[in-house]
């Protein structure tokens, strides 16, 4: 298991290179990646987070994903800081004997970083600046888990 | 004496990420009220509670949580990762 | 689009470095990769394929995943041949504005190459050479979409 | 004349991977009937046809399905891509 929160970037295609080698036995490996979007008017964007409290949820929520499904090996690594469009925020991996587990535990991270990772969103475009609100929705994506 | 954090627009309105209470507030609750007899600048960032989250000792928590043995409270509004 | 059914292995970090890139308005990029299982038995595993058949039947797959979920960008490759424990069988990718829908297509890829894509694995243990069956379970993740 | 394939296992128990077959058959099941009545390794391969898939022109398709226009048919048992 390996979290890293981070102000630099990172190289998603290194990450993944490297990713699960050491582990045994597994058939399925699962990516997530996101990306600031392009959409023309964003400038930038600037993401603040809870240091010290970033690093517990992440471990926390990793850890179960790592229990439930038995996951051979777990990546979850997340910036702060000024992001302009196009540029990687966030990705997780896992790895597991079989695709579904691999899924599952890939979106479960997903759904949990979303909504219980100390992490907030500036958009800053042509109109001036935008805190991101939460969605009801990244909410109750939570109840199926 | 208790660490009290702000963070993303909760911050920008108290105008500071964190600062150093002295206080005997039973519960996070009682806390935001003593916080918003203060200066109207904690009255418009406590205004509507269901748009904060508060953590404990870098725990998410609830409102009516008590306070003692807690070393560091944090306000944000809900949380955008991912 | 892009749809490669090959012999030799592929580096799945160089794939998704070049994944997407020319593509805008991009949010959520899912990766899935398929490993040869290092069960401890399995010598080596050699994958048949129909030529010609295999390449239209990825292609409408893949086709069918971009409209549905509006993708921005799709890589299938799958190889055939004799491959070790350890290796790298296959991968999808998906980009989408929105992970949900990066998530849908690449489960949906998964579901249909397992159960569409005519490829037929042979396993080469210490008893002898079997070939894989399919898995009821596989027919019945098609039903879901 | 039509190309028929033979594909993983069901190709080892005919043989080969492919032959040109001079037939009549109106459809998938009446040509694996002719099949089968040549040689004991054809009764083998197509001894349970619900172990097996048809793919005519390689599209999936039915054992039931017309002959007609077709020019390569192809067997072989459910596929574990992936």
């Amino acid at each position: 298991m390996d979290i890293r929160v981070q102000d630099d970037g990172f190289s998603l295609g290194d990450e993944l290179e490297r990713f699960g080698k050491g582990s045994h036995d597994i058939g399925a490996v699962v990516s997530f990646t996101g990306v600031v979007r392009d959409t023309g008017g964003l400038g930038r964007m600037e993401i603040e987070h809870y240091p010290g409290m970033t690093e517990r949820a992440i471990s926390m929520i990793a850890k179960e994903a790592v229990d439930r499904w038995s996951l051979a090996d777990c990546l979850v690594i997340h910036r702060y800081g000024t992001l302009a469009p196009g540029d990687q925020i966030m990705m997780v991996a896992t790895a597991s004997r079989h695709r579904v587990a691999a899924f599952e535990a890939a979106e479960f991270l997903m759904d949990y970083l979303k909504s219980r990772a100390p992490f907030w969103k500036k958009e800053f475009g042509p109109d001036g600046a935008e805190w991101v609100a939460a969605k009801d929705e990244d909410e109750d994506a939570l109840t199926r888990w | 004496m208790i660490d009290v954090m702000y963070f993303a627009w909760v911050r920008e309105r108290i105008g500071e990420p964190r600062e150093r209470v002295e206080t005997s507030a039973a519960t996070v609750a009682d806390l935001v009220e003593e916080l918003k007899a203060r200066e109207p600048r904690y009255e418009a960032a406590f205004a509507d509670l269901s748009a904060l989250r508060v953590a404990l000792d870098q725990e998410l928590s609830d409102f009516d949580a008590p306070l003692s043995g807690v070393r560091e409270v944090a306000f944000f509004p809900p949380m955008t990762g991912g």
